[in-house]
């Protein structure tokens, strides 16, 4: 399995870097979104993985026995998709009201930073 | 303990024009118009006491203080009053009286004479520390003084395009030798172990028979030479004067520009005596020297003859020093004393006529000595010093120069060469020092009526300099031990018993000095022509003018076109470059390192998974080349639920719930941004070409993924979690116990985000909504 | 108070009075205070650190009193305790500054907490002994910054904000890359247990490309060619107050990173990844300083600056010796302070010319003297002209570049000091020396004094500069130990994992 | 929709959508679920007032400011952290305690279980500074109703 999901991680990473290529905002924060799921993948896939048997330790027992998913990835997954998200909202946000300004989502309409080292 | 308190005040002198610097501005608004006389106390009061040390140093006594200052760095605060120092000490603080003296009437008017003293007393301190300097960085730090400072005073008149031009010529050259010179210093440094000059001079066969001693060598002339203005680093010397009168007096004839001198000097125990040593000193001198000759026939502005005149000395000193005998060390000590007597005062005279006829074109000056009657005194007897006629003191020192030069290595084509500079230098002199005062008709631009002496403060110093030149030549056996001590101290026992006479006899150096005077006069009275025929060839906008304008504009060029490539507002490209970057290093690290196939991935896959699997891809496929926001859109949330599956799958509820909440708020997100303005139809087509980098990213990453799930995985914090989760943690949901008690401080970072990019969103709306107020 | 006590309080410190102060009413002053008085704090935190840790050696704390590696461990050696002192003493700068520069209206708003969360992440990142955890605080430091940055919400800051926050997140991705893989190559985050468990893997080979991922994410959060454009694309537009914030303390995020992973985890191939990083340093230095001759625009001269002394940095990490690190950190520090002064003045200036136009100004040196000097010494100083603590600085780095026998960094380092000059001296000219623009109207500007706490600040930075300047001894004696804490990471493992191996 | 069947769904659903969120967050210890996801369900009972009755009404619902509402969670979250710290232990030590409820062994409460809560706050903060900012940012023709 894990040789078939590096693959699919490798994937979703090209599909995600060819977003961050176009010449539109709002296809680079799709291709953002991309790349936290090839990377949420990643780390899932990366300790080896575990079919079923969720780390939950059955009511009234003290431990859990092997085989279980090793719980520290899901840990690590849990707050990168929350931290992807909310900077996504912002970054949405930025393209949203930057757009307003514009009238477009295209990076080549963002170039004031030239304005003075024309001259 | 009367060595303790010699000691003290030795660093107490170092400090005091530092001193005098920052209470320059004070004193100036305190005392006004006679602020000059008494910042001149401070110097004045440093001279007489250099003046004192004198006799024990012609004892030999050494005063000498080591304080450790950055021992980490090998730095000192070192300090050392050898015969060269204190020679090199009483002509700063000596020429710095009168010259503080001199500005204070010079510049009486001028709006920031108090910022003028504190610049001006700052580089004081600056160059009386690099004499006094025994720590190759404290030297260092001093030389670096100097040069900032002077960048400062040259620049004065700083709403004048020539004079902020000419600031940051010097300041560019200056600090370029300067930074040679550090290198060197630091290399020389690690060859002998110590930063100390007196500890490298005691160890000095280190540094010569070392195989970097080539390198340090040049590094450090890099230095000396800039400073010093040495051919073909001369040219920022005639446009520092652009800075007022005084400065040039002191800066650019007196004490600055001998800083390189004095440097060579200082470091010729440990540099001097080699073939390399010899050969480039002797050729860069002596090549300064005629050219800086020939180059003040071609002026009629008094300072800028004078400041050629300056460069061929500067020339004739180091050439001096390359011949490396005990008579050219001797001749170069006694000439450096004689020049800065002489030229001062010329400075000082040039300003005087400036300040008083409006002009300092000679061609528009003459017969003032009716007018300016003192000042015509003191140039009088400067311009024959600087003639070489006896009896004045520069007669001694260029006698003693073809004595050195006759008896030395160079033999009779380097004292020819020295009889054609000096030829030249007798031509310059008859022109800034005899012209403008000699000759019956008065001209000058104002009328004769108003033009009259210029104020005590203003004659005082020149009239006292160029007497001195008088009594020296007169007397030379009085300042001859301070010369010798200082020639012992810069060529060793074998430098000294330097005898200084105004007679010789009929030599064949005096010879030669009649020769000299011949070729001066000569030239002097061909004057128009040489005028003419120097100007057709406009030798100072050769070479290395011109080396250092192309520079100059090739670096703008340089700079500009390369931010226009590089940073130039494209956000695609930085993604290309950051994304090729990374490529690039990935692709280094699997070539060089990971390049075997991964074993033991596991292939083993459920036909469901599969499925899964191909979902994710074809999604992500859609969601990149559809041409449809929705679309892309729609594939995003089905990659979502796709992944949130796979989480199932393995064994993470926690994981799937959260995703597919997340992914449909994101997909909502989307959506309302999407909606907000007209997506104008996307233009972008699928190339291969651009989907050749990601895919090839995407690759080597997966072939990291590989690699790495190939190893045995780890169980030991999995474990650990596993038994403590409820024991320790009271909680059955492992991976929430991780996220509110293991790992919390992660969770509460992850809030801290969270609440700031929602505060972030909110206030964004604001802002636009509060605008959309103010309109209406 | 207990040293594990001081090695939470800065993160609970920031983050609390951030709260705090989004809880208290929307006026200027509670909230302004609240930031004075934590900034205070956090000085007084981080000094009071830094003795602990020179005292009596590295300190350590597990948060929730789970023992390494299971929990998060907090720790501070003498480069994370410096760091954190001086971010309390930037942060207090920044925030007087902003007291005494900003409008009350946008004091009352959200300014404050952001900047406090800023803070936080960044001591967080300087103290936390945990990857993952390394990754939370930075973005917790890029988000504030976002937000920071897109405050006031002009086109331009639009725009930059999206350019720097794409290629930001990028760089996050690579890094979440870089700490899963770490994971699932060593089964453990911790930086003293990654020190211990990494040599005995037997994957050295594995580990040098895990630790390509660290280089670029790390890499580019400091700014380092070819992966810098964020920073120059964007630093020119916030308020003065900000772009000082972010120069002093963002970056630096970046390279004590890096300085922390190749001395501490990646250790096993310095071959290649410190040619990497001599590469990347010295073309980071030519590079910046190249960008900065051109422009005329002085907050992106200075932006373009902070690139070619980052090139410093990387270069002295590089090399890897100890008077190499020594240098590095003593370097940082210095940096710090030259920078966020010439930024600050760069407002002030701005304040009395309201452009930041070179070609739009003049004369300051006669009209605003003061201003002057505040600009000429950082100046000096970011140039490497004794004796300013750039000077000495700068030594460390070419002495250390020298005894490596690296002869072209050595020379890079010099000719790019040069050029720094020519480039200061520009500013200096255009500004201050040049006879203003006729179109100008010139209205008779009284010249700033301290009393306008606009240049309090700045005065403050100054002084440091020249006292780390003349007194450079201290500083550098602590580089020299925290140097050679970070050559010897045995201290380190034994403060975090205690007895056990 | 008819917009009476919309308020009646509103009115029902909202309180137990909140109640649901709750459970979430609190047994999240145990089960599946937690703060973060519990926060959102909270987020999303206001979406449906807001839905239903407008923007200013689910404002009005609300109470506090969102960015305050976020602002207290995360203080909370810290402040969960600073007890142990009292004690010469860690900061985010968990302490835990069983009350004393009738019918059961007892209900275990700890310092975890308030962090978790202020997490929830957090998030539900965050989540409709989102909802009520995008809802102000789409209005932009609109006149600006207050809030």
């Amino acid at each position: 399995m894990e040789l078939f999901l590096a693959i699919t991680v490798g994937g979703l990473f090209a599909a995600g870097f060819y977003c961050l290529m176009l010449h539109s905002i709002v296809r680079i924060a799709l291709g953002l979104v991309l790349l936290g799921s090839a990377t949420n993948l990643l780390i899932f896939t990366i300790n080896g993985l575990q079919r079923g048997f969720a780390p939950l330790v059955p009511e009234g027992q003290e431990a859990l026995s092997p085989p279980f998913a090793d719980p520290v990835p899901q840990a690590f997954i849990l707050t990168a998709i929350v931290i992807n998200f909310g900077l996504l909202a912002l970054l949405l946000v930025l393209v949203h009201r930057a757009a307003q300004e514009t009238g477009t989502d295209d990076t080549r309409a963002l170039r004031t930073e030239l304005k003075d080292s024309k001259q | 303990m009367a060595c303790c308190l010699l000691v003290m005040a030795l660093c107490i002198a170092f400090f005091v024009p530092f001193i005098a610097a920052a209470l320059a501005v004070l004193i100036t608004r305190l005392f006004k118009s006679w602020a000059g006389w008494v910042l001149a106390l401070f110097p004045a009061g440093l001279a007489v006491w250099f003046g004192a040390q004198v006799p024990a140093g012609v004892q030999g006594e050494v005063p000498s203080l080591t304080l450790p200052w950055m021992p980490d760095l090998g730095i000192d605060f070192a300090l050392r009053l050898d015969g060269l120092s204190l020679l090199m000490a009483l002509l700063i603080t000596g020429l710095g009286t009168l010259v503080v003296i001199y500005a204070g009437r010079y510049l009486v008017h001028h709006e920031v004479l108090g910022r003028f003293y504190g610049w001006l007393l700052l580089f004081m301190g600056g160059m009386l520390g690099i004499v006094l300097a025994d720590n190759t960085l404290l030297l260092f730090v001093c030389w670096e003084v100097t040069t900032f400072s002077s960048f400062i005073l040259i620049g004065f008149e700083h709403k004048e395009d020539a004079a902020r031009e000419s600031a940051q010529r010097a300041l560019l050259i200056t600090a370029l030798g300067g930074q040679s010179l550090l290198v060197g210093l630091l290399l020389m440094g690690d060859e002998v172990g110590t930063l100390s000059i007196s500890g490298t001079i005691a160890t000095s066969d280190a540094v010569r028979d070392s195989p970097r001693y080539l390198a340090i060598l040049l590094l450090v002339l890099g230095g000396a030479f800039t400073k010093s203005a040495q051919m073909p680093f001369h040219t920022w010397l005639p446009g520092a004067m652009t800075a007022p009168t005084p400065v040039s007096a002191y800066l650019h004839s007196a004490t600055m520009v001998k800083a390189g001198v004095f440097l060579l000097a200082r470091l010729s125990p440990v540099l001097g005596g080699t073939p390399p040593w010899e050969t480039i000193l002797t050729l860069v001198g002596t090549m300064t020297m005629v050219l800086g000759a020939l180059l003040a026939l071609g002026h009629t502005d008094l300072k800028l003859v004078l400041a050629y005149a300056t460069v061929s000395v500067l020339g004739a000193l180091v050439m001096l020093l390359g011949q490396g005998t005990a008579a050219s060390i001797q001749a170069m000590v006694t000439f450096l004393t004689a020049h800065a007597l002489y030229k001062g005062t010329l400075f000082l005279v040039a300003g005087s006529v400036d300040h008083e006829t409006g002009t300092r074109d000679v061609a528009h000056l003459s017969g003032l000595r009716k007018r300016l009657p003192m000042t015509a005194a003191a140039s009088a007897a400067a311009s024959l010093s600087m003639m070489g006629l006896p009896p004045l003191f520069g007669f001694v020192g260029k006698e003693l120069i073809y004595e050195a030069c006759l008896e030395g290595p160079g033999g009779w084509p380097l004292a020819m060469g020295a009889t054609v500079g000096f030829g030249g230098m007798v031509a310059a002199a008859l022109r800034v020092g005899v012209q403008p005062f000699a000759g019956k008709t008065f001209r000058a631009s104002k009328p004769e009526s108003k033009v009259h002496e210029a104020p005590p403060a203003m004659w005082v110093g020149p009239a006292l300099l160029g007497a001195a030149g008088l009594v020296l030549g007169l007397v030379p056996w009085a300042i001859q031990p301070l010369l010798a001590m200082a020639s012992v101290d810069i060529g060793g026992s074998q430098a000294g018993g330097l005898k200084l006479t105004l007679w010789h006899g009929v030599t064949p150096a005096l010879g030669l000095s009649v020769g000299s005077l011949v070729i001066g006069g000569g030239l002097f009275a061909l004057r128009q022509p040489v005028l003419k025929g120097l100007r057709a060839l406009n030798l100072s906008n050769h070479g290395p003018e011109r080396f250092y304008q192309a520079s100059l504009s090739g670096l703008l060029k340089l700079s500009s076109s390369m931010t226009r490539v590089l940073q130039n507002g494209s956000l695609h490209q930085y993604i290309v470059v950051t994304l090729a970057t990374f490529g690039g290093l990935l692709a280094l690290a699997v070539v060089l390192r990971l390049g075997e196939w991964p074993r033991g991935v596991s292939k083993y896959v459920l036909s469901h998974e599969v499925v899964v699997l191909v979902g994710i891809l074809a999604a992500a496929v859609l969601a990149v080349v559809s041409r449809s926001a929705l679309t892309s859109i729609l594939a995003l949330g089905a990659l979502g639920l796709a992944e949130a599956l796979l989480y199932v799958f393995f064994g993470a509820p926690d994981l799937a719930m959260t995703q597919i909440v997340v992914q449909t708020l994101t997909v909502i997100l989307f959506a309302l941004v999407f909606s907000r303005f007209p997506v104008h139809p996307h233009e972008h087509r699928f190339r291969w070409w651009t989907a050749a980098l990601p895919l090839a990213v995407g690759g080597l990453i997966t072939w990291i993924i590989l690699h790495v799930a190939s190893t045995p995985s780890h169980t030991r914090l999995a474990d650990f979690y596993a038994t403590q989760s409820v024991p320790a943690g009271k909680g059955l949901n492992i991976v929430n116990v991780i996220l509110v008690d293991f790992r919390a401080f992660d969770t509460l970072g992850e809030a801290t985000v969270l609440a700031t990019s929602g505060l972030g969103v909110y206030l964004l709306f604001r802002t636009r909504s509060q605008r959309k107020k103010r309109q209406v | 108070m207990t040293p594990s006590a001081l090695l939470s309080l800065p993160m609970i410190l920031c983050l609390g009075a951030a709260a705090t102060g989004l809880l208290t009413p929307s006026r200027a002053w509670p909230r302004r205070w609240l930031a004075l008085m934590t900034m205070v704090s956090l000085s007084v935190v981080g000094a009071m650190l830094l003795v602990t840790v020179r005292r009596e050696g590295i300190q350590s704390m597990q948060v929730g009193g789970w023992a390494a590696p299971f929990g998060i461990t907090l720790v501070a050696d003498l480069l994370s305790a410096l760091l954190v002192l001086v971010t309390g003493v930037m942060g207090l700068t920044v925030v007087s500054y902003s007291a005494a520069t900003l409008p009350s209206s946008k004091e009352a708003g959200a300014y404050y907490p952001l900047v406090l969360v800023l803070v936080g992440g960044v001591c967080g990142a300087f103290l936390t002994g945990d990857l993952f955890n390394l990754f939370v605080w930075i973005e917790v430091m890029l988000g504030a910054s976002f937000v920071l940055l897109a405050l006031e919400a002009r086109q331009e800051q639009l725009e930059a904000s999206i350019k720097y926050m794409s290629l930001s997140l990028m760089g996050s991705v690579v890094l979440l890359c870089a700490v899963g893989l770490l994971y699932g190559a060593a089964g453990t985050l911790n930086l003293a247990d990654l020190a211990v468990t990494v040599p005995g893997l037997g994957t050295p080979n594995l580990m040098t490309a895990v630790s390509m991922f660290f280089l670029v994410a790390f890499a580019l959060k400091a700014g380092a060619f070819p992966l810098f454009f964020w920073l120059p694309a964007s630093y020119h537009t916030p308020p003065a107050a900000v772009t000082t914030l972010f120069s002093a303390l963002l970056t630096k995020v970046g390279v004590y990173a890096l300085a922390r992973v190749f001395t501490l985890v990646f250790t096993q191939d310095a071959q290649l990844t410190s040619t990497l990083l001599l590469v990347m340093g010295g073309l980071t230095m030519v590079t910046g300083v190249l960008g900065a001759v051109a422009q005329y625009d002085m907050r992106r001269l200075l932006s373009f600056h902070i690139i070619s002394q980052i090139g410093y940095l990387i270069a002295a990490l590089g090399l890897l010796t100890r008077s190499a690190l020594t240098a590095l950190i003593a370097f940082l520090i210095h940096y710090i302070f030259a920078k966020s002064a010439l930024f600050l003045v760069s407002g002030a200036t701005a304040r009395v010319t309201r452009t930041y136009d070179l070609h739009q100004m003049g004369n300051l040196y006669r009209t605003q003297p003061l201003l002057a000097a505040l600009f000429f010494i950082p100046a000096l100083s970011l140039a490497g002209v004794p004796p300013f603590s750039g000077f000495f600085a700068k030594l460390a780095v070419i002495q250390a570049a020298l005894r490596a026998e690296n002869w072209i960094i050595a020379g890079t380092a010099v000719v790019v000091g040069l050029l720094t000059l020519f480039s200061m001296m520009k500013i200096w000219r255009e500004a201050f020396w040049k006879a203003p623009p006729e179109d100008q109207p010139q209205e008779p500007t009284r010249p700033l004094s301290l009393g306008d706490g606009v240049l309090g600040p700045c005065m403050a930075m100054t002084l440091f500069m020249v006292v780390l300047g003349l007194g450079a001894e201290p500083l550098l004696e602590l580089a020299d130990a925290a140097a050679g804490q970070l050559l010897n990471p045995e201290e380190y493992v034994r403060a975090v994992l205690g007895g056990r191996p | 929709m008819n917009p009476v069947v919309m308020h009646t769904v509103a009115r029902l659903m909202a309180p137990v959508l909140l109640l649901v969120s709750l459970v979430l967050a609190v047994r999240g210890h145990d089960i599946p679920g937690g703060g973060f996801v519990g926060g959102l369900m909270a987020a999303t009972a206001f979406a449906l007032l807001m839905v239903a009755f407008g923007r200013p009404a689910a404002r009005k619902q609300l109470r506090v400011h969102p960015t305050r509402l976020a602002a207290a969670g995360l203080l909370v979250a810290l402040f969960s952290g600073v007890p142990p710290m009292m004690q010469g232990r860690p900061f985010l030590s968990g302490i835990w305690a069983r009350l004393p409820v009738p019918g059961t062994d007892g209900l275990k409460v700890g310092t975890p279980q308030l962090f978790d809560l202020g997490i929830y706050l957090v998030v539900l903060g965050t989540a409709m500074s989102f909802i009520l900012g995008m809802a102000r940012g789409e209005d932009t023709t609109a006149p600006e109703m207050g809030g």
